[in-house]
């Protein structure tokens, strides 16, 4: 594991996880704006986080150790993938050969744990977002990993600093971009569904019956809650950055306008959610499978291209 | 004397005497595991040795029947298989002096012993076994001894129907392999497994295929698996632990080990085994989602393993065959550390599926429930048995997974058919890993998690001491393979090394990684302790109160409300839809006040009822048109025979 | 000297008939031990080779007279018991047809002379009617009645195959005794035609006899329909005199370089008895027609194995061991399971592992040794005849062979496990099990067991030899 | 002498012929006995290379004793004395066995020439002709008639068709008593044990119908 301890990249990271928050705060704007409203302040998801990190919590009779364990898992597994992500082509704090996969597996870990706490209440609603999640994460999961496939075709690599750093990083701008647009569309509708963003998940609905990722999380309080929201944060913004990465390619010579046009994109990317959420309805529940099937076709459209690009 | 054999020896000694104590009820139980479990660890022991230590394999051959001979030749990857045979089986007698515990029945106890230590035995000389006829001698032991285990419940209709069904797939099964033999006989002229190189590409590729078909049907291949979920839940929960832990891996080492002696060049070989990798895993992970039956759910998740492990294997062909020495190194050693892995993970859960059902007395996941905080050592071990199934680190069933991607992704650098393979390999595991995940989600959360649907789970109390160690052993080999996997991917990569094109391949191409990997669990763990502290200071001093689960504004919850394990499949299963069939009876509504109403759905296997209808129906319907032969008519009995010289005589 | 081993069962035989019930059964043990003194002495050459017109001891004769002769032992052991227990009027004929069976059948295996072979094949049909006729039931008057009368054509067309053959030696002048020895000498000088004709009548009338199929119409009705130990050295003693017959004029085409033809025609008919057996066994409702219809299927098997020659017809003589001592055996258990329950219907013969333990796992034992199993030595000689027959480049005719072995087996083991494991409410035993007719039929398994460990080198010899003159050679 | 062979021969064959168009059972029976006789005969008129000699008379009175007096005798006892009905109820009717006997002898003519053996004489090759007919109408008889009784006979009829072309074919001195001898003790033994089973037979089943024979079958 390449562990060279740089300032660069551990204050990357730790920017990247202060400004996860805030970003889900571009989103709200976004729809408040297309709503026509003043909408929440920049900061709202701050203030929710502090909120609950202040509060106790109440446990179903139902529940067992299991239940704590799923926020506490979810969290953990998300903020990995911060470490191992180069934010703004700069070199990440930990990365090896073959470290996406072993990432990706953890978040697979994160959701395990989660499903389990939603079950672990006995409540039928939070078993049916339980059941919903796993089954289109496991078609997202095919899409991802086609792209792991084809990013390997195209480079040679199996980490995210491999991707996204030096002069040959895997992006729009690269000779294979029409590949890379096809990658783009497909990720961004792994980012939608990963995170339970319209179309596929409505996080701001009111009734329990039509949600994926809220109703699994009915029962958490307090801190608990804040460790979930915290997790599903930077999964957000891991989903975000990957879309940025290969909208850009961040090897101007500056780190610091490096840094400044990342998250510029950044701000773009969440503010694309939520102008899709401002616009579309969710899909009926028995749509969504094919939304995703939508991004795993093009992804595999693109791997079969390669036999050609490639040789 | 070598340890091997004296091994075999306790073994056997544990096995034969029960036959004499029976009487004794407890005597012949504590003797029989005390003395399976001395060979088993010897055993163990041995085999470890002989993968570490570059010592010459061990040989020994015994003339037998004037033109055979019965020859033992104890390589690397022989021994590799050996450890898992051994060892699961130490730990399922261990589980087994607990489990069985009806003294009433003394005598079928003490067959199951007999035939117990005679299975060990056989499935160490079929991975020893250097002919053809002691491979087929040893492979036939197996089958025998392994039908006796499954038949131990007798009187239940259900477990001589399995029976049944797996002495027949068992049977043809062999019949396959012997035919395969017959290809490489006729090339070599002889039993030894010497000449099998030399033998022409085309008819390794027959043999291959044959071996492929008797062998899979052992493992449980998609189409060959049907015996598995009906053997599996009639057996004592120990025997289901050792066959779908242990002896459905010989199937993988029938060809595995052929493929070695074969040293084919096609890349037909890798392609076959990768398509079959596929359609095993895939289907057999959504039919493990859809079965609500726990042992049937787990058997299914038997052939979706064995489909991941053929995935690794077929990756290393492919490799082989291609010539990418990274692909060959890491298919197979992923494939084979898989065998490891799912030997250890599959018994921990056979045996704690076992223990839900020794308690509850009932596998029907759609009653259980809430177990978590009745059996919590069963549950736990199942909680860390179900996470490492589903592949996800820190847990040893990702290092395998993991090691059989890397090989696949390497596959990518190829051309061509063998390029398509390895991204369609990649996909499938990805897919597998994926579904899986919702398949044990689905066994934690139903079984264990929740409220208790019916009495008998409610009613359910811990596992006797020997059960939850023999668990408890199990689980801590998963965390620590998944942690500290060092050895274990040594030990694949040394078996591995028996393929000619990476017999020397270093360890500095795959140790690195492997740290890494290992690595990386390490820091999760540690992130996930010092979560777990924060937590601790979060929640310091702060009011925590207890209260039953919000019901979204329904007020009057039961039990009977949960999601149950069928809801919890219905989407999924529905998805794959002409793959899966789903018979579903629900009485409907039909009055403005509905009154009872019921529904049941149920899944249907395709292969089985693909093999009923276009196999087994076809062929008892026209062979019972042909009963009139036996008509009992004198007459037309000596028109046979004036027909046949007729015939005859035409054809002179 | 040799001649004793059908000299002394006959006159014993004729003495029995007229002697009290409890003499009589003492001289059919005696008898049955003496034979196998002799039989023995012969097998270790003490009495010195026998060569002379009409007789001759050759190896694959002494194969089937030491089966025999071992088989009838115990067989006769337990007939003493099996017929105290079912109190049969007629017992002193059965003793003595029981001896005179042997005595022809004993013929049969040392019989060089074509006409004295046949002579004795029709002697074993007398002899053995009475055997199935004794009850005088419906049912065995008619089993006899088709033995008799499928079998006396079967035997009158291996007449006319006899004189064919005379013929073809006729056609081209020569002139040497007509026994299967000097006619091998001589055997490429021979009309082919006419031997080829005479080939087919004797495969069909030494087929009919040995249960081939289109032939073996007679067989179910009369093993299932004779008293148990008539069923058991009809099985396994009788099929094989047949099968000698029938090798015997295979040995000789080969001699004569028709080796190729006879065998397609051995391959075929074997094939074809393997798929009747396979029809009838699925949907069984009667054990011992099971266990008939499986002779059919193992004397098909034997028929393949030699056809196809090599490795494989070290297989089929294995084959023909292992499956007299087993198939015996079962017959013996089927017996024990008649007087147990009194019924034929395998319904009606549920839960024996309860009501009948030693006898259930006998059968059970005997089952699994009939459908290849280790440690019973069928395993080893189908795998020997799938190898040769792969070897051979017979593929379609191993196709179907495994097809059939996989057909019967599932029909088979469906009856057997359902007669032994199945439950059964009820508790009545119409005859205990006792050791004395529980002891034999196991002998015979542990003896087939004890053959798959350790061959003795005389009997691996005899096989080699026995199977040299088809060309069968046990390496390559 | 071939004259008079000639004239044996179609004698037989005339029997044949007359045989399955027989619908009683006595006259089957005396046809059997006549056939018997003829079928003795035949090698006796047959030009042999070495002339008729005590032995091959001995033969012949043995052979006209058991198959044209002793069988034919226990068979008139037997339909006498043991059948209630003695029509012979055929499965395949008389005209048609009549017709495939016809049949049979074109067959057998065909066959005869087929084999186009320069050793016959004319005379035996009339005498193949008429084995073959006789041993093809006994087996008709045998598949095509229903009575116990009659099947017997077709055996019989069968067995003299053996015995026809054996003769035939083995006419060296030595081969030829061991066809009469085997013919002989086929007929001794198989008829026989036939009359014994039938008589018990007949004991059973109030008949010896074979259609009430039927109860073993799959």
């Amino acid at each position: 594991m390449d562990f060279t301890f740089s300032l660069a990249s551990f204050l990357s990271f730790l920017v990247a996880v202060a400004l996860a928050p805030l970003f889900m705060g571009v989103i709200l704007k976004v729809k408040a704006f297309f709503a026509g409203k003043q909408g929440p302040p920049w900061l709202i998801k701050y203030y929710t986080l502090i909120k609950l990190l202040r509060k106790g919590s109440v446990y179903s009779t139902s529940t067992t150790f299991v239940f704590k364990l799923g926020p506490i898992v979810s969290f953990v597994t998300a903020l990995m993938l911060l470490l191992f992500f180069p934010f703004a082509g700069l070199p990440p704090v930990l990365s090896f050969h073959g470290d996406v996969v072993i990432l990706f597996y953890l978040l697979g870990l994160g959701r395990f744990f989660t499903v389990l706490a939603a079950l672990d209440t006995a409540s039928p609603f939070e078993g049916m977002g339980a059941a919903r999640e796993v089954f289109f994460s496991a078609l997202a999961e095919a899409t991802i990993f086609v792209i792991i496939a084809l990013f390997f075709r195209l480079s040679g690599s199996l980490s995210f600093a491999e991707y996204f750093t030096g002069v040959h990083a895997v992006n729009l701008w690269s000779e294979s971009a029409a590949l890379i647009f096809l990658v783009l569309i497909a990720l961004f509708i792994v980012l939608l569904t990963e995170n339970s963003r319209v179309p596929v998940d409505d996080p701001a609905t009111h009734l329990e019956l039509t949600m994926i990722h809220e109703v699994m999380i009915l029962d958490h309080s307090g801190p608990d809650l804040a460790l979930i929201e915290m997790g599903a944060f930077f999964k957000m913004l891991f989903y975000s950055s990957f879309v940025s990465c290969l909208l850009f390619p961040f090897h101007t010579g500056t780190p610091l306008f490096n840094v400044i046009i990342f998250y510029i994109i950044m701000t773009l990317v969440y503010a694309t959610v939520g102008l899709i959420e401002s616009i579309t309805a969710r899909y009926k529940m028995d749509m969504v499978p094919n939304f995703i099937l939508t991004s795993f076709a093009l992804v595999f459209f693109a791997i079969i291209l390669t036999m050609e690009f490639v040789q | 004397m070598n340890t091997f054999f004296i091994a075999l020896l306790f073994i056997g000694i544990g096995g034969l005497q029960t036959l004499i104590t029976y009487r004794f009820y407890s005597v012949m139980k504590t003797v029989a595991v005390t003395a399976i479990i001395t060979g088993c660890a010897l055993g163990t022991y041995d085999a470890v040795m002989r993968i570490f230590q570059h010592s010459d394999p061990l040989v020994f051959s015994y003339q037998w029947l004037q033109i055979f001979s019965f020859s033992l030749k104890l390589d690397t990857v022989s021994a590799f298989f050996l450890v898992p045979v051994f060892a699961i089986c130490a730990v399922a007698a261990l589980y087994s002096y607990q489990y069985m515990h009806d003294a009433k029945r003394s005598a079928a106890t003490a067959n199951n012993y007999f035939f117990y230590s005679l299975l060990i035995i056989s499935m160490a000389l079929v991975v020893c076994a250097d002919n053809l006829i002691t491979f087929a001698l040893a492979w036939e032991i197996m089958s025998i001894s392994s039908f006796f285990l499954v038949i131990y419940d007798v009187h239940k209709k259900a477990t001589r129907d399995a029976g049944y069904i797996y002495f027949i797939f068992t049977q043809a099964g062999a019949l396959f392999i012997f035919a395969g033999f017959g290809f490489i006989y006729s090339q070599t002229g002889s039993f030894s497994f010497d000449a099998i190189a030399t033998i022409p590409e085309y008819t390794k590729l027959v043999a291959f295929i044959l071996i492929l078909i008797g062998c899979g049907s052992k493992a449980g291949i998609m189409p060959l698996h049907i015996w598995l979920p009906y053997a599996h839940p009639a057996a004592p929960s120990h025997v289901s632990a050792v066959m779908s832990g242990v002896m459905i891996k010989m199937g993988i080492y029938g060809i595995v080990r052929f493929y070695l002696l074969m040293e084919p060049t096609s890349v037909l070989f890798g392609q076959i085994v990768i398509s079959l990798g596929i359609l095993s895993g895939i289907l057999g992970v959504v039919y493990a989602i859809g079965k609500q039956d726990l042992k049937k759910m787990l058997a299914y998740s038997s052939v979706e393993n064995i489909g991941i492990i053929l995935l690794g294997i077929g990756v290393g062909m492919l490799g082989a065959a291609s010539g990418n020495k990274t692909m060959a190194a890491f298919g197979f050693a992923g494939g084979l550390l898989h065998v490891f892995n799912h030997a250890i993970f599959k018994s921990l859960l056979f045996m704690g599926a076992g223990s839900v059902i020794h308690q509850t007395h009932t596998g029907a996941s759609n009653e259980l429930g809430g177990l978590m905080k009745t059996m919590p050592v069963t549950g736990r071990t199942m909680l860390i048995g179900s996470v490492s199934i589903s592949g996800l680190p820190p847990f040893n069933g990702f290092i395998s997974e993991f090691l059989i991607f890397y090989g696949a992704i390497h596959g990518l650098s190829l051309h061509g058919a063998s390029f398509v393979f390895s991204a369609l390999a990649v996909i499938a595991l990805a897919v597998i890993g994926a579904l899986a995940a919702a398949a044990f989600t689905k066994l934690i959360g139903v079984v264990f998690l929740g409220e208790p649907r019916s009495d008998k789970a409610a009613n359910a109390s811990e596992a006797g001491f020997f059960m939850g160690a023999a668990l408890s052993i199990l689980a801590a080999s998963c965390l620590i393979i998944g942690v500290w996997p060092d050895y274990f991917v040594q030990a694949a990569f040394k078996a591995s090394q028996a393929i000619p094109l990476v017999a020397d391949f270093a360890p500095d191409s795959f140790m690195p990684i492997m740290t890494n990997i290992a690595r990386t669990a390490a820091l999760f763990l540690l992130f996930f302790v010092a979560v777990v502290l924060l937590r601790k200071i979060l929640y310091a001093g702060k009011e925590i109160t207890r209260s039953g689960t919000w019901g979204c504004g329904f007020t009057q919850p039961t039990v009977r409300m949960q999601y149950t394990a069928t809801s919890y499949a219905d989407s999924m299963v529905a998805f794959f839809r002409p793959f899966i069939q789903v018979q579903k009876k629900y009485s409907g509504i039909d009055k403005i006040f509905p009154g009872k109403t019921t529904y049941s759905s149920e899944i249907h296997d395709t292969s089985e009822i693909g093999l009923n209808r276009f196999i087994v129906r076809p062929i008892v319907y026209a062979l019972s048109k042909l009963r009139w032969i036996q008509h009992g008519n004198i007459q037309l009995y000596i028109g046979y025979i004036v027909l046949t010289i007729v015939v005859m005589l035409i054809f002179i | 000297m040799l001649q004793l081993v059908f000299l002394i069962p006959i006159i014993a035989g004729i003495a029995v008939f007229f002697l009290p019930v409890k003499i009589g059964r003492m001289v059919l043990i005696g008898t049955a031990i003496t034979h196998l003194l002799i039989t023995a002495l012969e097998w270790f050459h003490v009495t010195g080779p026998l060569h002379n017109k009409y007789f001759s001891n050759t190896p694959e004769g002494m194969l089937v007279l030491a089966i025999m002769s071992f088989l009838f032992l115990f067989i006769s052991l337990y007939t003493i018991s099996y017929m105290a227990e079912v109190e049969m009027s007629k017992e002193p004929t059965f003793n003595a047809c029981m001896l005179l069976f042997l005595g022809a059948m004993s013929m049969v295996t040392i019989a060089d002379h074509i006409i004295m072979l046949w002579v004795a094949v029709e002697a074993t049909t007398l002899m053995s009617a009475p055997l199935i006729f004794v009850r005088r039931s419906k049912e065995s008057l008619e089993a006899t009645w088709k033995y008799v009368l499928i079998c006396s054509v079967g035997i009158a067309l291996a007449l006319l195959g006899c004189f064919f053959i005379i013929f073809s030696m006729e056609m081209s002048n020569i002139h040497v005794p007509i026994s299967f020895s000097s006619l091998s000498d001589v055997a490429d000088q021979l009309n082919s035609v006419w031997l080829k004709a005479g080939f087919i009548f004797i495969v069909i009338g030494y087929g009919t006899k040995m249960g081939l199929a289109p032939m073996h119409t007679w067989l179910p009705d009369a093993h299932s329909e004779a008293p148990s130990p008539a069923s058991a050295l009809l099985s396994g003693a009788l099929l094989n005199c047949a099968f000698l017959g029938v090798y015997r004029c295979h040995q000789l085409m080969h001699s004569a370089g028709l080796g190729d033809y006879s065998s397609n025609v051995l391959i075929a008919f074997g094939l074809a008895s393997m798929l009747v057996s396979a029809i009838f066994i699925l949907n069984q409702t009667d054990y011992k027609r099971m266990l008939a219809y499986s002779s059919i299927e193992n004397m098909g098997i034997i028929a393949v194995g030699i056809g196809i020659g090599g490795l494989a017809a070290f297989g089929a003589m294995l084959h023909m061991i292992h499956h007299s001592l087993i198939k015996s055996s079962l017959f013996l258990s089927a017996g024990n399971i008649l007087l147990g329950y009194g019924t034929k219907s395998i319904d009606k013969t549920r839960g024996m592992l309860r009501l009948f333990p030693k006898t259930g796992m006998s059968f059970f034992a005997g089952f699994a040794g009939i459908s290849g199993f280790p440690p019973f030595g069928i395993f080893i000689s189908e795998l020997l005849i799938i190898l040769g027959a792969i070897q051979a480049g017979r593929y379609v005719a191993v196709t179907i062979f495994i097809f059939c072995l996989i057909l019967i087996f599932a029909g088979a083991s469906r009856l057997v496990m359902q007669m032994i494991f199945d439950e059964n409410k009820e508790d009545d035993r119409l005859v205990p099990e006792t050791w004395a007719r529980a002891l034999p039929p196991i002998i015979l398994l542990l003896t087939s067991m004890a053959l798959i460990i350790w061959l003795p080198d005389s009997l691996y010899q005899t096989i080699q030899s026995a199977i040299s003159s088809i060309g069968g050679t046990i390496h390559g | 002498m071939i004259h008079i062979s000639n004239i044996l021969l179609a004698l037989i064959l005339l029997s044949v012929l007359l045989s399955l168009r027989s619908n009683r059972l006595m006259a089957l029976v005396k046809l059997m006995a006549f056939q018997g006789v003829v079928v003795s005969a035949v090698p006796l008129v047959l030009e042999t290379s070495h002339g008729v000699n005590v032995n091959l008379f001995l033969f012949f009175l043995l052979l006209v004793l058991v198959k044209g007096i002793l069988i034919p005798g226990l068979m008139y006892r037997a339909v006498k004395w043991v059948v209630v009905d003695r029509e012979i109820e055929p499965i395949i009717g008389y005209h048609a066995s009549l017709f495939a006997g016809l049949i049979m002898i074109v067959f057998s003519v065909y066959v005869t020439n087929h084999l186009q053996l320069a050793m016959f004489s004319e005379s035996h090759k009339l005498l193949m002709v008429t084995g073959i007919t006789t041993m093809g109408a006994g087996l008709i008889l045998l598949m095509a008639r229903r009575k116990a009784i009659t099947q017997v006979i077709g055996y019989l009829m069968m067995e003299n068709g053996i015995y026809l072309i054996g003769t035939a074919l083995a006419k060296q001195v030595h081969t030829q008593y061991v066809v009469e001898f085997a013919v002989l003790l086929d007929l001794i033994v198989a008829v026989l044990v036939m009359g014994i089973v039938l008589n018990d037979i007949n004991h059973t089943f109030d008949d010896v119908d074979t259609t009430l024979m039927g109860q073993l079958k799959d």
